[in-house]
């Protein structure tokens, strides 16, 4: 017999047409059976599991599944949301949350402290995805079904951690094992699965769980529709005719349309996400310091920002503004002249040496391509020949652990809302090579990364004053990297939909329970 | 007296297309050849503040997104698209041909061998291929041209060997061998040449085609890459500006299609001067 | 005596065409006669050493053609074939000069078989059918050949300009092995004759006496059915359309002599003078 | 049944074909031989209007219809149905995908013969669907005497054409005019691909079918033995032009022209 | 007719069995390790090595090679390095989709394409002839995406004609839901007479299927002329002439038919052909298709999804072809006997 595709509810309950015309007939504030229809590019699962998923599943997830804490960025802080408090002792090796009351998992299950115990146990078991970011965590006790207890092998700030936009789920671990087909799922937020078919193209519809702790008013969204569309200009239209209600992520020229198109509202964030060059600076030409330094001046990154149009800002240093740790005053500049002066040290220049360079970039990246379009042509003047090559991830981050570029072109964001990403990733020297595509290795920087954690944990004032320190001996003095921009979000949505907050911790995830629609 | 003329109910048309495709392409190819004269501007050279301006008196064609003038970048990436057509044919032909002749001439299990070969390649979806290899060889013009001739040369080994097939059993083969004339020459001298024509008028029909398939593999990012001027790059970087800029993608898209046009209107007019029949898909 | 096939089948794709022929090719020209897909060119191919036997042999002066040395073979035994034998694209001296490898020699060549060495350059298409028959007869006779192996040499062209060849080909000095339809081109030029039919010699003997006499239906069929001038109207015998016989006699279901005893395969007899594989002989001699 | 006069058949500036009479009568069959290329094939085609692209003047009436004057539609009921062409190849003369009952069907539908006793002739080819059951037992009754008038096994038209020998189809092709009722018979060369046998039996049907019905005969061929036995009146052409033309007899014993002699002195 | 067909079949073995071993190589050949791909971009060597052992990528060659083989014979297609899914079974979605959209695009360019070559071959020469022959060449020249976004734009966004992409309104999966059987939406929805699902379907197939078709239409435009001018070249259609038939008869009921077997031939590669290559359209508007399953595969290094895709198209090829052989065997009974 043939199966039957779609519908959870019976055939004769009718519904309207999800989104159809969300813009332009306001529904009475009566309630919203419309379905929000947000546009990802790419297919939204690939795992289900709340202890491994580490993708773009988390769009969903983090509307199906809590986590202890949440990432205020525009407070800088972290704010409540399964734990309602906490607080931390022993220099920041002991934790304690106050659980919220009242909370049912979407199987009815009370949301406990020896639940969450449970289920922080075995994300840290299975040892995929992020688990790492509880890599510090020696023992979970739960003295009382709302107190959640954490011990610390070394400082750390675990309310930054419990943040996070992966692994750090609490989820009811009795119904876990069954969510891998994507028919029912162990979380306690304010949706639910209602369909999944993957490869299909409104690949996922969630649905309102109607326990869930914060309530529900009228004008929610009670379902929400996830349609694949790949291309920009078809998500557009389809923005533009109320098809679809969200798309995450414009090009400047389209953003600026947005702008003025009818229906339709647009917004732009900062992100987390900046873009580095990160310079060989253990073998090759770029071993001398001054040539990485000219090539820090080369670059211009008022054309980029100029080119870029808004879907990238300079930065300042390594870490993007929102984070700890961002320290003004280390915007980078072009100075060609300089640049000239530095190469022709190092005996290259137009007159002299010609000097060849290999870089290597992500394939299909438009943004990176734009920068290594005007870095090229900026170089060619300098007698500099770049040789850019575009490469899918794999193969890049191959050829970069064996060294085999002078410059590693590419994107970072923290899993967590925490600049010690970056440092300790990229900067901290480590054998085999992973991610330090520079192969930095500087025992002084190594030993101020590692006490960064405990820092933060402690005493912020004195973290910051370090992540001050450390950006200027990374950049200034080692010149092991250029931070061209800090990528912006780009957004539109139809203009009834109200509540729209984009939150740079959590990349491209809507919280479709603070929505409304107008009315 | 009653006279007859041949009967006109509609005009006739002189066949002179072939002779158009291939002022066409001349045009075409002449703009590549000089570019560095015609170019109103110099190749690849960004003026971020300039960037996305319509057409005008000054850019006709008007500015991309890092404000490059589109003219100058089309007349330049015309170098490119025409020579990656022309290594493409010119590689795919040369191993189609000679495994195709031998094919064709040897008969028996060396063709089977030859054939099957052949089938697996035709078997395997050709973009895939291309994709695939693209990918394993990273992305460069010379990827392009390896990636597409991989899939290209099996349609010529079956053309040839085919035709190849049919003049071996000409009797001036047959002369020849009783001649005493030794195998590799008699492929040389009598089947080659008399096989080629159906092969060239093919590899006309199917430059378009190859332009068509490189502009597709830069589209995708597998093929030619910055700074590299080339016409799928160019429109798969202005694809996304398509509602809002339109010249960015349409210029090099109506040169891609003009230009596989020529080499189609060139190939189809040979074809039908030549041999009515044939016609092999890319 | 040079080229002698022994038990001879021939077939293509391992499916034959030609059924153990025995024949010698002897002094004075020899007819291979037989309609239209009876095995004549197969056989031709087979001589020419272009194809393979796939049972019996052979043999070239005594040699059999698989292992002998091709080289002294190759250039005794030339073909003249069919009309379109030219290479479209070379010209005249070079398809003559094909062999010998000697281009001096061309002009003398060309004299030889009646053309104007002013026509060397030329190529193929720029020729009548009959100069280009006489270009292939060059080719053939550059490199000395001893036996020339004719296949239907002249039916492409017109009755003027056959009669020129044949003339020309009379005149040659080697030996020659013709093929043709035309019964009375065989008379003039050969000496014996053999009649194939559906792959089989059905008779041989010396070509006047054959075809006055001919002691085999099929012959007999044959020589009736061709018009002669201001000669009563062609007679055709027997039911034209059937295929041959896959058993027994192959002619039996077009003969209008066929006796049951047909259906066994008749074993060549000498008969008044030649060989003869039917069982009626003797009948048709009589009629 | 076939009178011409000053016909000229021209392919640009180059006149391929002359002739300044020519009648078949009849019951007579005439021949026209000549070297290849000599427009014996053009002139054929002149006479149904077949010649593409060609510029042709003249007088040319075949059984009362005046080819160069008729329109297309008169054009093509000559064709077929009054004046039937037998060409020389004769499977390639079939289209191979038809089976030859069908070939014939359509033929016969398309000249409205219906072998019905009160609709032969009629215009109405197509019938109304009462007509049609008796209509197809007609017309199939038609075909299968047709094909005995030519000795054929009508269950040949079950058959495709590359299913049937060369005297077969040469065999079906005159059924067929018989079977449209067909005065005049144009043969091109009816003969030359095939072997002498089969040929003497074509040549046979030919002869019978004059005697039997009085058909007429026009016959191309370049065999002058073959054409010297069964033609009445031989017009010879060299270069395009008739160089000579007369009763059979005459012209093959003792030509006039000179290029006729040529021709049989050939003759091996 | 039975011999042919087992050599035939044997053939086809022979070549998917080589595609098998092609795609192996390949897969091999990609660099950049598959566990990365499976691991993510941040995996550390642990999740690395687990991802290896996973894959059997620890093995020597020929053993993985060996494995490959009895898992695809068993129908284990392998886990897709990108969406984690089995092979098979998002092949089982996108291929039904390619199947709709080509299915649909071949049918309008045989729709299309063949009349217009019989009225080109019709009006040899002549003005009908040239305006055929230029726009079919159009057909082939125009770059896909290009005209995909141009028609999109327009008919789509400006006109508001047909929607601006998908498959079929999702709204639709609630009010009747489609029950499947073949997987294929519209022949699903037309079997089981679920009305608004197959006219939505029809509606959303207009715009990617004319840009699908447009290459077809073209060469089988050409094809068609090109056959039935060679094929009113013949004898027979001097006969047939001479028969009195019309010339539009002759064409459409004697010539055409002989002449169809090369557009036949065209017809099964262009299938197999634009199967894979309507990846573009496929993106453009939104369609969940094989084309864009190889795209995905292909760029984030899904050795598995691009074998399994490899493999699925190959054999398409060869039973296309098949099918292809026997049809051809149906319209000319020459090559019955061949
Ligand atoms: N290359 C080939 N492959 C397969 N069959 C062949 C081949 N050449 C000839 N035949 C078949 O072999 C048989 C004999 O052919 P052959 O050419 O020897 O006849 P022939 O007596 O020379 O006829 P013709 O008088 O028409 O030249 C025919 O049935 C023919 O179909
Ligand atoms: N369609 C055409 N266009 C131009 N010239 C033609 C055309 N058809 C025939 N001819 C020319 O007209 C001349 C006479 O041709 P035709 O076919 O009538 O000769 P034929 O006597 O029948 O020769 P054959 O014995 O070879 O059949 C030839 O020189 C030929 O090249
Ligand atoms: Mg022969
Ligand atoms: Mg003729
Ligand atoms: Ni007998």
């Amino acid at each position: 017999g043939g199966q039957v595709r779609g519908a959870s509810q019976p055939p004769s309950a009718p519904a309207t047409q999800p989104g159809a015309s969300a813009s332009t007939s306001a529904a009475p504030a009566a309630v919203n059976d419309k379905a929000f229809v947000y546009a990802p590019n790419l297919d939204v699962v690939t795992d289900w599991d709340p202890a491994t998923s580490y993708s773009n599943e988390n769009i969903a997830m983090q509307n199906i599944y809590e986590s202890l804490t949440r990432y205020n960025a525009a407070s800088q802080k972290p704010e409540p949301r399964l734990a309602t408090e906490w607080s931390s002792a022993d220099g920041g090796k002991e934790w304690t949350f106050k659980l919220r009351e009242g909370v049912k998992f979407h199987s009815g299950n009370p949301v406990t402290a020896e639940a969450a115990k449970k289920a922080i146990e075995r994300t840290m078991k299975l040892k995929s995805g992020a688990a790492y970011i509880w890599d510090a965590v020696k023992k979970i006790e739960a003295p009382d079904g709302g107190t959640l207890k954490f011990t610390l092998k070394y400082a750390t700030p675990l309310d930054l951690v419990a943040s996070s936009g992966y692994a750090s789920y609490i989820y009811d671990t009795s119904v876990v094992e069954k969510v891998k087909d994507g028919t029912t799922d162990a979380g306690s937020g304010p949706y639910t699965i209602d369909t999944w078919a993957k490869g299909k193209e409104t690949e996922l519809t969630l649905k309102a769980f109607d326990d869930y702790w914060g309530g529900w008013k009228p004008g929610q969204y009670k379902k929400v529709a996830f349609r694949v569309t790949p291309e920009l200009t078809t998500a557009w239209q389809l923005l533009k005719n109320g098809e679809v209600n969200f798309v995450q992520r414009l090009n400047p020229q389209l953003f600026a349309q947005a702008g003025s198109t009818p229906g339709v509202q647009a917004t732009r964030t900062p992100s987390f996400q900046n873009l580095m060059l990160l310079f060989n600076t253990e073998s090759g030409p770029l071993k001398d310091v001054k040539v990485r330094q000219a090539l820090q001046k080369v670059l211009d990154y008022d054309g980029l920002a100029a080119a870029l149009e808004g879907a990238g800002v300079k930065g300042s240093g390594l870490v993007p503004q929102g984070l700890l740790g961002f320290t003004p005053g280390l915007e980078p500049k072009q100075d060609l002249k300089e640049a000239a002066e530095l190469l022709a040290a190092a005996d290259y220049g137009p007159d002299l040496n010609e000097l060849k360079l290999s870089l290597t970039y992500a394939q299909g990246d438009a943004d990176q391509q734009l920068m290594v379009t005007l870095l090229s042509s900026q170089l060619k003047k300098l007698n500099v020949t770049l040789q850019a090559k575009p490469m899918q991830w794999n193969a890049q981050w191959d050829l970069g652990k064996k060294k085999g570029q002078d410059i590693f072109v590419m994107y970072w964001f923290p899993d967590y809302a925490d600049p010690y990403s970056w440092f300790v990733n990229v900067f901290r020297s480590a054998d085999p090579v992973s991610f330090n595509l520079s192969y930095l290795k500087d025992e002084a920087i190594d030993k101020a990364i590692d006490a960064l954690p405990q820092l933060t944990a402690t005493d912020r004032a004195a973290a910051e004053q370090s992540y001050a320190d450390l950006q200027k001996k990374i950049i200034e003095e080692k010149a092991a990297v250029a931070v061209p921009y800090v990528q912006t979000y780009q957004r539109a949505l139809t203009a009834g939909v109200q509540g729209y907050v984009d939150n740079p911790a959590y990349p491209n995830v809507v919280s479709f329970y603070d929505l409304t629609l107008a009315g | 007296m009653t006279v007859v003329e041949p009967r006109r109910r509609l005009p006739r048309m002189p066949d002179r297309l072939a002779a158009f495709g291939a002022v066409l392409l001349v045009l075409i190819v002449a703009s590549a050849l000089f570019a560095p004269w015609l170019a109103p501007y110099e190749e690849n050279d960004p003026r971020p503040l300039d960037k996305l301006l319509e057409p005008s008196s000054s850019h006709w064609f008007g500015t991309d997104h890092v404000g490059r003038d589109i003219l100058t970048q089309i007349l330049y990436g015309g170098r490119t698209s025409l020579a990656i057509a022309a290594a493409v044919l010119a590689v795919s032909a040369l191993v189609g041909v000679t495994l195709g002749v031998v094919a064709g001439y040897a008969g028996g299990w060396i063709r089977d061998v030859i054939m099957r070969i052949t089938d697996i390649f035709l078997a395997f979806p050709a973009l895939l291929l291309s994709l695939a290899l693209a990918v394993v060889l990273q992305p460069s013009v010379t990827t392009v041209i390896l990636a597409i001739a991989v899939t290209w040369w099996p349609w010529y080994a079956r053309l040839s060997a085919s035709v190849a097939a049919s003049v071996s059993t000409r009797s001036y083969v047959d002369a020849a061998r009783c001649l005493g004339v030794p195998a590799p020459v008699i492929v040389w001298r009598h089947v080659l040449p008399n096989s080629i024509t159906p092969v060239l008028v093919q590899l006309s029909l199917d430059a378009g085609g190859v332009i068509l398939t490189a502009a597709a593999l830069s589209y995708l990012g597998l093929g030619a890459h910055e700074p590299t001027a080339e016409w799928g790059l160019m429109v798969q970087q202005g694809q996304a500006l398509f509602t809002t800029n339109w010249w960015v993608v349409t210029f090099p898209g109506l040169a891609i299609l003009v230009t596989a046009f020529a080499f189609n209107v060139l190939g189809e007019g040979l074809r039908s001067a030549l041999d009515p029949r044939r016609t092999v898909i890319r | 005596m040079i080229l002698r096939a022994d038990g001879v089948t021939l077939g293509y794709g391992g499916r034959p065409v030609v059924h153990d022929v025995t024949l010698d090719i002897t002094e004075g020209g020899v007819g291979l006669i037989g309609e239209s897909g009876s095995g004549k060119t197969t056989l031709a191919r087979a001589f020419l050493g272009l194809l393979r036997p796939m049972s019996g042999t052979i043999t070239f002066n005594g040699k059999d053609l698989r292992t002998a040395g091709m080289k002294a073979f190759r250039k005794a035994v030339q073909p003249v074939f069919q009309a379109e034998s030219l290479d479209p694209r070379m010209s005249v001296a070079r398809s003559i000069a094909e062999g010998s490898r000697d281009r001096a020699a061309v002009p003398a060549l060309m004299e030889q078989v009646g053309l104007d060495p002013a026509l060397a350059a030329r190529r193929p298409h720029q020729l009548s059918g009959g100069q280009r028959q006489r270009v292939v007869i060059a080719r053939a006779l550059a490199v000395r050949p001893e036996l020339l192996i004719l296949d239907e040499p002249t039916s492409a062209l017109d009755v003027t300009v056959q009669a020129r060849i044949l003339e020309l080909l009379e005149g040659l000095d080697a030996e020659r092995l013709l093929i043709t339809h035309n019964l009375a081109v065989v008379e003039r030029l050969c000496r014996t004759s053999h009649v194939l039919f559906a792959g089989r010699v059905v008779e041989s003997g010396p070509t006047g006496e054959l075809l006055r006499r001919p002691a085999h239906p099929y012959t007999l069929a044959l020589r009736d059915a061709v018009p002669r001038l201001g000669g009563q109207p062609p007679v055709a015998r027997g039911r034209t359309e059937a295929a041959p016989a896959s058993e027994g006699c192959p002619f039996r279901l077009r003969c209008p002599l066929a006796v049951p005893e047909c259906e066994s395969a008749p074993e060549p007899r000498e008969v008044a003078g030649r060989k003869v594989a039917c069982h009626r002989a003797e009948l048709v001699l009589s009629a | 049944m076939i009178r011409v006069r000053d016909l000229r058949v021209a392919y640009g500036d180059r006149v391929v074909a002359e002739v300044p009479e020519l009648d078949v009568g009849r019951g007579e069959c005439v021949a026209i031989v000549g070297e290849s290329g000599s427009g014996k094939s053009t002139t054929l085609l002149a006479l149904l209007g077949l010649t593409e692209g060609a510029r042709v003047s003249g007088e040319v009436s075949v059984c009362g219809v005046d080819v160069m004057k008729a329109r297309p539609r008169a054009l093509r009921a000559v064709r077929g149905a009054k004046a039937a062409l037998v060409i020389q190849s004769p499977q390639a003369a079939l289209s191979p995908t038809t089976r030859l009952g069908v070939l014939m069907r359509r033929a016969l539908r398309l000249h409205g013969v219906t072998g019905g006793p009160s609709l032969t002739g009629g215009a109405g080819s197509t019938g109304g669907p009462g007509t049609m059951g008796k209509g197809a037992r007609g017309i199939d009754a038609v075909m299968a005497q047709a094909c005995e008038a030519v000795l054929l096994d009508p269950a040949i038209l079950r058959r495709y054409p590359h299913e049937i020998s060369g005297g077969q189809a040469q065999r079906f092709a005159i059924a067929m005019a018989i079977a449209l009722g067909a005065e005049v018979i144009l043969a091109d060369e009816p003969t030359s691909a095939l072997d002498v046998t089969v040929q003497a039996e074509v040549v046979g049907v030919l002869r019978g079918l004059r005697e039997e019905r009085g058909l007429a005969v026009l016959l191309v061929s370049h065999d002058l033995a073959l054409v010297s036995t069964i033609a009445d009146r031989v017009l010879v052409m060299k270069d395009g032009v008739v160089v000579e033309s007369g009763p059979a007899r005459h012209v093959l014993r003792d030509p006039d022209h000179p290029y006729t002699r040529e021709l049989l002195e050939a003759l091996p | 007719m039975i011999g042919y067909l087992t050599r035939r079949l044997g053939q086809a073995l022979l070549v998917v069995a080589g595609v098998v071993t092609l795609t192996f190589v390949i897969m091999r050949l990609v660099p950049g390790d598959p566990a990365v791909a499976y691991a993510g971009p941040k995996a550390t060597p642990e999740q690395l090595a687990a991802a290896s052992r996973q894959f059997g990528l620890d093995q020597p060659l020929h053993v993985q090679l060996w494995n490959y083989v009895r898992d695809l014979v068993t129908g284990d297609w392998g886990t897709s390095l990108r969406t984690r899914q089995p092979v098979r079974e998002d092949l089982f979605t996108a291929f039904p989709a390619s199947l709709e959209l080509v299915g649909a695009a071949l049918i309008l360019a045989i729709v299309v394409g063949i009349p217009v070559g019989v009225l080109a071959a019709r009006h040899k020469a002549r003005l009908p002839d040239l305006g055929v022959r230029l726009g079919s060449m159009l057909a082939v020249s125009v770059p896909v995406f290009w005209l995909a976004l141009t028609l999109q734009t327009v008919f789509a966004s400006h006109l508001g004609w047909f929607p601006v992409a998908g498959e079929y309104d999702a709204s639709l999966d609630t009010t009747s839901p489609l029950t499947l059987w073949t997987n294929i939406t519209i022949v699903d929805a037309l079997i089981t007479g679920n009305w608004p699902i197959f006219t939505s379907t029809l509606d959303h197939l207009v715009l990617p299927a004319l840009v699908v078709a447009a290459y077809p239409a073209g060469v089988i435009a050409q094809m068609t002329r090109a056959a039935l001018i060679e094929e009113s070249g013949q004898e027979h259609v001097r006969l047939e002439r001479a028969l009195g038939f019309g010339e539009t008869t002759i064409l459409t009921r004697f010539a055409l038919r002989p002449a169809l077997n090369p557009v036949l031939s065209l017809i099964a590669l262009v299938f197999a052909y634009s199967l894979v290559n309507g990846f573009l359209v496929e993106a453009v508007f939104n369609w969940p298709g094989l084309g864009r399953y190889a795209f995905n595969a292909i760029t984030s290094a899904d050795t598995p999804g691009i074998a399994g895709v490899t493999l699925l198209v190959a054999v398409v090829y060869v039973l296309v072809n098949l099918v292809v052989d026997l049809l051809q065997g149906v319209i000319d009974p020459r090559v019955r006997t061949r």
